[in-house]
């Protein structure tokens, strides 16, 4: 079975900015509805399944709120 | 499980605190990741510059200085000339770098000083809400601008890197931008050099990063970037002015 | 007599703005009336607030040291308003975001889940004027005729449809008498 | 009709009405609606708004604009205020009248953005080289924010003098009603500037002197205009001084928080009253050592380490015990905190010099 | 008997302060020439700087201010923003214009300041006794570059009129000499010129001159033309580097 | 073994002696030999010599290489000591140790360039924004141009705060024999210097505190040194106070001066004495009142304007009347003159206040 | 008769640089033996017939102490 | 006793030279001495001088208010210079270039052709030796060994030739007893 890439998303680092959202190229992420800690519309993973870990995201992602790592899918 | 992409070491844990979506954000990173890469970390210096980033001195993971207002290249000479052994960087906005800081900025390229200052251009002084920068595009409107910048009240925007270009001191200059992914490993590539040429002793580097301002731009930050991408890009091209072979 | 009021809350709330209303209102009622923002770089996320005194006498200190009334927007500005507040004073909560008790009990604490009631008008935004409303039927700081007036003639003359849902959710405050809550 | 402003924007506002047609300035909090205010305004009459590419830049242009006989004004806080330095000696030498506003936020260094008063030194001393003066006006309100600029022209005229109006965040972000000042249209003339030797001799603006002598007497004609200004200008405000046991010195914001402290400790019994300066050069000193004459202990209010402490001690020469409350960094002093201080000092008087350090 | 070389109108009959042989003269005569020659004497105002050149407020038969050491820019834009209609121009030092001044000459000249400039580089600081200045050769003795100007320490030379060749604001850059009378009628056309630009209402007008300072340079003044010939002219190339057409 | 050196060379050289290493400076009248002899010593001991492109870049070299943690000067004269206000606020209030120089001349504005001592208030009031304090040295002789200079070094180190050399044109200018002081080997530990973190935890040099009640404690911490300076590091040097009926006050080359007029009035008969304060800030008060214990006159002799008038006023509180004897511009006291009025206020004890206008 | 050009040569504002000298093509130009008011050894004609009114010395003079004028010759 | 003596003269008459001579002579003598130039642009023509003194005592004020001599180089410096000196005082004038008769009757007044003198011994620059070894003569302030020895062995150490005909000048001037003359 081919390591596949887990993406870690932290919640309360996020600020709803969405740039990761619009630069998905798989339209895994969306912005949830409720807000966190900050007042933000986090983050989610809407279909992680679709990932193939380009790590678009992550690469756009202005707040360290992602991350990625090689592994077992969890 | 080993991790292919994390935050680098050479940024602290104390979240940003700059608006939702600001690319300060992933500039600070890439400047992180090449310390990370480069093995620098405990003999860094940075020099944080009075902007949205004067808080820099918080995030970047190595030992800091804070400067005043636009004087960062001249922290920066002095700590240089007294340590020359150490990589100092500094990291300052348009307005602190090219607005009243303009003479230690060209002083410091002019006399190759070996340091690597990271300018992030985002057309705008973003910390004081918004004003015209010198890198305010013609017909942008500010709140020092409420008619768009106009050439004979307000002159034109300044390219640095072009300026800098015809010094001899720089051995390194870039513009580069972060408004989508391939840019941003483009901007990641430039800013390692930046770092390099400092460790081969080369003299000045300057890596120009084009940012946005989504707050005082009044844009969404996807919105912003276009915006980057089509009225900036433009004025502001891309590449790398000076480079060693 | 003196009304001295904190409004307080998340930068995007509209908190300056509802203080600057109530400033105009005095003004309007010809009035003696002062208004000092927080500023500064908290434009990036975080709280703000502003400080309103009106009065019918000349104002000697425009600074809030002990509110008369605080109008609290979010949770951060309950922690640091409530212990400020005059005692008897008013503690008006805005309490779709504000869950937690308050922990004095010499206040007049109302809560009202003006965030709600504003979602129930459509516009999530007007929350403040749910929350002015409510202020100003309780205290009669100044009159709500005053204020649907600015917002009229002045603040929204050219866009009638935010006219209209800022009435509404003024009204919705001032309706929302209820639920008086002592503290603690 | 009294209109609702912010203090920032009331001072640009009667800046324009008092003929100021020109600004030079750069950003930084909390003066910066001053800048863009008058951004949006000056171009409305016809002046010229120009945003500086430094502080330092923007004293020059003001020198140049002065010298060819314009009224103009610059602004900004703390440490813009510490790189005009120079620029302010060159103006005070060179005599050039022009208006120029500190919105004091909390220092040294960086420091914060939040209101302070610790650049008095700086403004009543000269932070520049050199022996000269700069008149001081130091409103209390939104509407002697207007007011004072309007006087400000008019004294920098009357003296060719630099006029500094010296604010704190507060006054500046703040919005209180006010009356503004009617537009005024005859500006004095203008028989020094450099506007072009049409039919005239040439002028010169200047303020080098190689020859000591030479340079000595334009010090003494200096220092005689100082002395002038002095007797003529000196401004300020009493409240309740008549029977004063305790007298509160204060200006500023700080005055407006003790005048409210005053009222509750004279309800209290205690006999206190204030004495508000309103030119911080020329100060007060006699004015004040009246004030005091039936004091038994002064109260100094500041939101820094006690600067104005030495003018009060320099009018009362110790012959009134001088205490001093002050809060810093952007801290302002709880007119509950000050009144405590009155009744420590005002029920005992207890005698404790303070003695700056 | 008709005058057909006499000192221009446009100069008082104050005589000179410079040291015998310094060119500073040679250039005050031009620029003189240059005013009388457009007729704009009565509608002139000058900006003397800090350097030898302090007192020029005495030598030009014009109003004049004298401003702080490096801010002439600045107060010739306040200057000129008040009355535009009247022509503004600055005399300066390379010390004056190139080091301390740097940032309000770039400034003016990105915002397209209607003004003209005149720049008199003579390669080192004359007024306090020859010290380096930006302009100052590799290699060249200074008092504070005793074992001659090194890169290391003290950079490369600056050619501020490359450099703003990069702006849009200029209209009007040239470089000229006085190390022969064939290069002082070139320099004579050049800050005609100069002034034609801004009496035209077109930009920002800069004419570089390249003077000698016998005194500092230890060297007679014949001979310090034939050095500056030598030396300078490789280095500091003489054209227009911005021209209207 | 004397050696005969200029003052501004004598400094210089018992700089590199107190291990300074590291220069950053630009031009100016009348202290431009102190560069030029750094320019060459440096290299020698393998030091930083840098001429800056301003005086606002030398100033924040010199905030980048103290924060590095080298033993770091830099100096100007009124202009371009105006120019570094900004600089110092920031200096103090990021506590670096650095020494300044001021050889003082004439202003305001560029003024000229014989010798001054017209920026007193400037140096001991803060010329920058902000509460902070700078130690203030005021050498009278070459000797202690040297002498000063290392201990400027020292007691930055000590406090972490800038220091401070206040000259005049004259004691820079002026050759005198002197003793150089000894090479100092062993620096103090700087625990705090951004130099790297190899091994620790990183450092931060800075001076912001965004949130009021932080920037108000470090003020209060600040405000603490302060105190603490003033109590310990006073310096002053009495001549003939002990029965002194008439006391001069004087510093640096009016000091020098006074002592002449001093040693004449005696010979006349006049019990004249001379109170020269060393340290300007912290200022000698308390040992000042002393001094003017059986003085029924004082006379103040400065080069300015009667700036330090302010300090003795502060110092002696009404008690004994204040005159004050000054030349401006560069015009030099002459003994005689001074003498002259030591006659007139010495023999009659004309009580006649000075007052600050 | 042809016009011809006069020098004008300021004795009292010439401080004996030269460089009218070292640039006139016909060595028409020296400097004089005796000191002038200003402690210089001032320019003199040494052959004034030989000058051909070129006026390079004039363009060259830094201290305006050459000027010439078209007339008879005096 | 206490010397206070000012040298006057053009910038590039060697005045400057002269007073550091003497201060260096006095320190070798090991006697109290101080020494003030004037400074600044005067470099461009105009004129120089410097105030030495040289005692036995501690000095009190380096200022040279009176001197007690005054050697004069040119005229601009004579009229500066003759009202300012001691009375009894010495004035020496380098009688070459100095041709009009001094004011005050008050002085010990020396004419020194000390120009021609040097041109007579081949170097013009070297009358500032001329008078310096003149006053020396007069005044003994320091021993004119003294000077010659540091002009050995320091200042010409190197250059033979230059030391030679200074050496000339001074001695020159030492004979050059003649011409006391009383001012006007
Ligand atoms: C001497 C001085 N002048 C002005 C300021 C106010 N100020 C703070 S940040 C800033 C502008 C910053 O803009 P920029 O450098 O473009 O950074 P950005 O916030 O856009 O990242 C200004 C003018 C200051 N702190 N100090
Ligand atoms: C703020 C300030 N710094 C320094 C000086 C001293 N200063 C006077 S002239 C000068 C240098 C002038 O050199 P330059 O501009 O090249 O003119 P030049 O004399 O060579 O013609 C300096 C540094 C000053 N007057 N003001
Ligand atoms: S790694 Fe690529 S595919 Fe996966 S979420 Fe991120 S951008 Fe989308
Ligand atoms: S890019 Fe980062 S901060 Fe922005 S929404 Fe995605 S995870 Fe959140
Ligand atoms: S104001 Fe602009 S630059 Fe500053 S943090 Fe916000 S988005 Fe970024
Ligand atoms: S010092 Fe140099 S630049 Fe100055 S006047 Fe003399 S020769 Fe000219
Ligand atoms: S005009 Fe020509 S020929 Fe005549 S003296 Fe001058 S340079 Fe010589
Ligand atoms: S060029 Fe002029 S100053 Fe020089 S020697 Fe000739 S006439 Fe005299
Ligand atoms: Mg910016
Ligand atoms: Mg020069």
């Amino acid at each position: 079975m081919a390591s596949r890439v887990v993406l870690h998303l932290e919640r309360e680092r996020c600020k709803g900015c969405g740039l990761c959202v619009a630069f998905c190229p798989r339209e895994v992420l969306g912005l949830a509805q409720e807000l966190n800690g900050l007042g933000y519309h986090p983050v989610e993973m809407r279909a992680g399944e679709r990932c193939h870990g380009c790590g678009r995201c992550a690469l756009m992602c202005p707040d360290l709120a992602i991350s990625m790592a090689k592994g077992e899918a969890v | 499980m080993s991790s292919t992409f994390a935050p680098p070491e050479a940024l602290t844990k104390v979240p940003f605190h700059y608006c939702p979506g600001c690319t300060h954000g992933i500039i600070h990173r890439l400047v992180g990741e090449a310390i990370d890469r480069l093995s620098i970390r405990e003999r860094t210096i940075g020099v944080a510059s009075v902007g949205c980033s004067v808080l820099a001195y918080n995030y970047f993971n190595v030992d800091m200085q804070q400067a005043a207002h636009g004087r960062a290249p001249a922290v920066a000479t002095g700590i240089k000339r007294v340590l020359p052994d150490r990589v100092v960087f500094t990291y300052q906005g348009d307005g602190d770098l090219a607005s009243i800081g303009l003479a230690e900025l060209v002083h410091a390229a002019a006399r190759g000083e070996r340091i690597t200052v990271i300018f992030v251009n985002n057309a705008n002084y973003g910390m004081t809400g918004g004003q015209m920068a010198p890198t305010t595009l013609l017909g942008q409107i500010t709140t020092t601008t409420p008619s768009g910048r106009a050439v004979k009240e307000a002159g034109y925007p300044l390219r640095v890197v072009e300026m800098l270009a015809t010094l001899e001191g720089p051995v390194y200059l870039a513009r580069v931008s972060v408004h989508d992914p391939a840019n941003v490993i483009r901007a990641r590539r430039a800013i390692i050099k930046a770092f390099e040429v400092q460790l081969q002793d080369l003299g000045f580097a300057l890596v120009e990063v084009l940012s946005i301002c989504p707050t005082n731009w009044g844009k969404k930050p996807v919105e912003a970037l276009s915006w980057l991408k089509e009225h900036m890009l433009p004025v502001f091209p891309l590449g790398e002015f000076r480079a060693v072979s | 007599m003196t009304h001295e009021i904190i409004v307080a809350g998340f930068g995007g709330q509209g908190v300056l703005f509802t203080g600057q209303l109530l400033a105009y209102a005095a003004l309007a009622e010809g009035r003696e009336v002062s208004f000092i923002p927080s500023y500064g770089p908290e434009m990036r996320g975080g709280t703000a607030h502003c400080a309103v005194v009106i009065s019918d006498e000349e104002i000697s200190s425009p600074l809030v040291e002990e509110p008369t009334a605080a109008l609290v927007f979010n949770l951060p500005s309950l922690a640091r308003f409530e212990p400020r507040v005059k005692p008897g004073g008013l503690l008006l909560l805005n309490s779709s975001l504000v869950h937690r008790p308050v922990q004095r009990n010499d206040l007049l604490v109302y809560r009202v889940p003006a965030s709600e009631i504003a979602a129930g008008l459509g516009l999530d935004r007007v929350a403040n004027m749910v929350m002015l409303g409510a202020y100003l039927a309780l205290s009669r700081a100044v009159s709500p005729e005053t204020v649907r007036r600015l917002l009229e003639e002045k603040i929204f003359a050219r866009s009638p449809q935010l006219l209209e849902v800022n009435r509404q959710a003024l009204e919705a405050g001032e309706r929302y008498t209820g639920s008086l809550a002592l503290g603690a | 009709m009294k209109v609702l402003m912010k203090g920032n924007e009331a001072l640009a506002e009667a800046a324009v009405r008092a003929g100021c047609r020109c600004f030079f300035g750069y950003p930084i909090t909390p003066q910066t609606e001053l800048l863009e205010y008058l951004a949006r305004r000056l171009p409305e009459v016809g002046g010229v708004f120009l945003q500086a590419e430094s502080e330092v830049a923007a004293i020059n242009m003001v020198y140049g604009a002065a010298g060819a006989g314009a009224r103009v004004l610059t602004s900004s806080s703390g440490p813009g205020i510490s790189l005009k330095q120079e620029g302010i000696s060159y103006l005070a030498a060179a005599e050039l009248p022009c208006v120029i506003v500190n919105i004091m936020r909390g220092g040294p260094g960086l420091g914060g953005i939040q209101p302070s008063q610790a650049d008095y030194f700086q403004a009543t001393r000269g932070g520049g080289h050199g022996d000269y003066r700069v008149i001081v006006l130091a409103p209390a309100s939104v509407q002697e924010m207007a007011d004072l600029a309007v006087l400000a022209f008019e004294l920098a005229d009357a003296y060719r003098n630099p006029v500094m109006i010296l604010g704190d965040g507060i006054l500046g972000q703040m919005m209180e009603p006010l009356e503004l000042p009617p537009f005024k249209e005859d500006l004095p003339a203008r028989e020094w500037a450099t506007d072009g030797c049409r039919g005239r001799a040439r002028r010169i603006i200047n303020s080098l002197y190689l020859d000591a002598e030479e340079l000595e007497r334009h010090n003494l004609r200096l220092q005689e205009k100082y002395r002038r200004i002095a007797e003529r200008e000196v401004r300020w405000e009493e409240y309740l001084t008549g029977d004063a046991q305790v007298l509160v010195v204060a200006f500023g914001t700080c005055a407006r928080i003790a005048r409210a402290t005053v009222k509750a400790a004279r309800s209290e019994g205690i006999r206190a009253g204030l004495f508000r300066p309103i030119t911080l050069w020329p100060y007060p000193y006699r004015q004040l050592q009246a004030a005091a004459a039936s004091a038994r202990a002064v109260l100094v209010v500041e939101m820094n380490a006690g600067q104005m402490v030495e003018d009060v001690r320099l009018a009362l020469e110790g012959r009134v015990p001088v205490h001093f409350y002050g809060r810093t960094g952007g801290m302002v002093p709880a007119s509950g905190a000050v009144l405590q201080e009155l009744r420590r000092i005002g029920g005992v008087g207890r005698v404790q010099h303070v003695r700056p350090a």
